[in-house]
């Protein structure tokens, strides 16, 4: 049943620790907060709480792991500890999960309380078998613990000779940059092909309104446009679309990411 | 002891870096892999039950000091820097899951990882960037480095402690898909849960 | 071999330096010294014929490979590597304009030069020191060698074609220009061309 290796001790757990809160056999009041610094957040809280229960992990009581757990919170808030958030956060999610728990079953929403349980129950199993886990691996024979490498190796020496390679043209290739580059330079602006935002307004607004259709955005495109020109019509009848759909005159749709992206006017 | 033998002992007890079969058989001028491969399975056997060990760590040979003489070496050595338990905890789902996103990481152990760990793994030489997981987000994932098996003295990673009987008990799998197994549940892991990695 | 001469193997190879018999026999904790000094004899005449010793120096011991394979645990490597942009480009200026001081290279190249750049020049063997310019300051100028005739295939510096040669063949052509002369894309440049044109 007990799956064994889930339970065997670990060197760096604190499981050696006396069980049961700090606050209780300190009873000084950052004891507790002390020892929920050394907890790696909520779950590693559960996880602790639920093997104090000292049965297999798969045969815990959620139910009791929730009330210790809520217990536990309550006392560190009647001792006015602060508490962070995600702690918190856990305790309002486990109380619920209790309130569902004690619920009718045909009360119950989806997903289901026994959903909910099994599933944490299945998260502090996987927790518990990667720190089983990470202890295993600590305790084996590490390098400068427990084995030891030649402390003082010749090394083997490699000479690197380095042959460098150019030829003719390279050379030839490099004055002409350089040549180039620190020639006086002449800068002019080209024309390029665009379709103005205004202007892609416009088409898409103007065909939005022949029909209620969907239509993808690729057929706001000018059909016989040279690919610049597309592309700079297809950024802006994005945008067009994308402004449409703000002012509430077209809805937008994509099925999948990097699908088609279709268009309809909004009657 | 043959000629091949003392080279690869003289050459793996000089070099600074564990070495493989490739890289003796090309460093001692293009030798036969096969025949490396057989020294160095000699070479170890000699070596068996002595002070000093030659072991196998991901592909890569080299000697090292037998274990059981931890207690008489360590005196004399620094301590390793001590691993914070956060940092031991990563280190473990990265070696049991790899290659493992953040987000994975996190959503096993139930709270935010800081990216100082995963520097601290890197900076070790223990977890290198692995790429990217080809889903929306492209994240980052992470695995661990040879130099991770040299270090905790595993062969490969079919040595980690218990990772048979893990993958057998499905603890290596997501809860999503460990929930659909036990309840026979058809409805699909939801999409984050999806891209979890799936243990070669 | 016994637990002492184990010790004392493992020991010696972990140990950075050299260590004597009254080192050794207190380092394992308080041993005889002949017995320590029995099992270092021990170990010695294992070792014999191996690719490593175990050796006695100045009454000290340790650990060193095999002195005759002294020439295989050291090699020569030739590695080709194709001279980068930056230096193939000095290069060009120190053959064009020679004899030619740093400051000239750069004012021709309109960038710094490292000296790194110069050293892997010199280093190929294709340029040298040619003295030092009697101007204030002297600056050290540079010139080609025979082997860079030799290498590029030159009989002398005026197989070099000459500036309106290179205007002809278009090689002085700002590069914007001479990509949409080959390609008759009037869009200009893709990207990584516009970066690399005008690094001046």
């Amino acid at each position: 049943m007990n799956s064994g290796f889930l339970f065997a001790e670990t060197p760096q757990e604190k499981d050696n620790q006396p069980p049961g809160m700090a606050a209780e056999d300190a009873g000084d009041s950052d004891a507790l907060y002390l020892e929920l610094e050394g907890w790696e957040g909520p779950l590693d809280l559960l996880l602790d709480l639920a093997r104090r229960q000292k049965v297999d992990l798969r045969e815990i009581s959620i139910l009791a792991l929730v009330e210790q757990y809520l217990d536990y919170i309550e006392q560190a808030e009647a001792l006015k500890l602060e508490l962070a958030a995600d702690y918190l956060v856990m305790a309002a999610w486990l109380a619920y999960l209790k309130s569902a728990m004690l619920l009718p079953k045909d009360e119950q929403e989806d997903p289901s309380p026994e959903e909910l349980a099994l599933k944490l129950q299945l998260r502090l199993q996987r927790l518990g078998a990667m720190r089983e886990a990470a202890g295993r691996l600590l305790g084996g024979n590490r390098i400068g613990r427990d084995v030891f490498l030649r402390g003082a190796p010749e090394g083997l020496d490699i000479v690197r000779k380095t042959r460098w390679e150019c030829d003719q043209f390279a050379l030839i290739e490099a004055y002409g940059r350089v040549k180039a580059r620190t020639a006086p330079a002449v800068h002019m602006v080209r024309e390029r092909p665009v379709m103005t935002l205004e202007s892609a307004l416009d088409r898409v607004s103007n065909m939005l309104g022949v029909t209620l259709e969907w239509m993808e955005l690729r057929e706001f495109l000018p059909p016989h446009a040279e690919p610049r020109l597309r592309k700079s019509a297809l950024a802006s009848s994005f945008v067009a679309a994308l402004e449409l759909a703000r002012l509430g005159r077209a809805e937008i749709a994509q099925d999948e990411t990097f699908g088609p992206m279709r268009l309809r006017r909004v009657q | 002891m043959n000629a091949l033998e003392r080279s690869i002992e003289g050459a793996l007890f000089a070099a600074e870096d564990p070495m493989s079969v490739d890289a003796l058989a090309s460093f001692l001028g293009d030798i036969d892999k096969s025949e490396v491969r057989a020294a160095l399975k000699a070479l170890a056997s000699l070596y068996e039950g002595r002070g000093i060990h030659l072991v196998e760590r991901a592909k890569r040979w080299h000697f090292e000091t037998a274990p059981d003489l931890a207690h008489l070496l360590r005196k004399e050595r620094e301590q390793l820097r001590r691993l914070s338990r956060a940092a031991t905890e990563v280190l473990a789902i990265i070696a049991y899951h790899e290659p493992v996103s953040r987000a994975e990481i996190e959503s096993i152990r139930g709270v935010q990882t800081s990216g100082g760990t995963l520097d601290v793994l890197m900076e070790a030489g223990w977890v290198k960037i692995a790429g990217r997981r080809e889903v929306p987000g492209r994240p980052t994932i992470y695995a661990t480095t040879p130099e991770f098996l040299d270090h905790f003295g595993l062969s490969s990673r079919r040595d980690l402690p218990g990772i048979a009987e893990l993958r057998a008990t499905g603890l290596l799998d997501p809860v999503e898909e460990a929930y659909e197994e036990l309840t026979g549940d058809e409805s699909g892991p939801v999409d984050d849960e999806d891209n979890t990695s799936r243990d070669a």
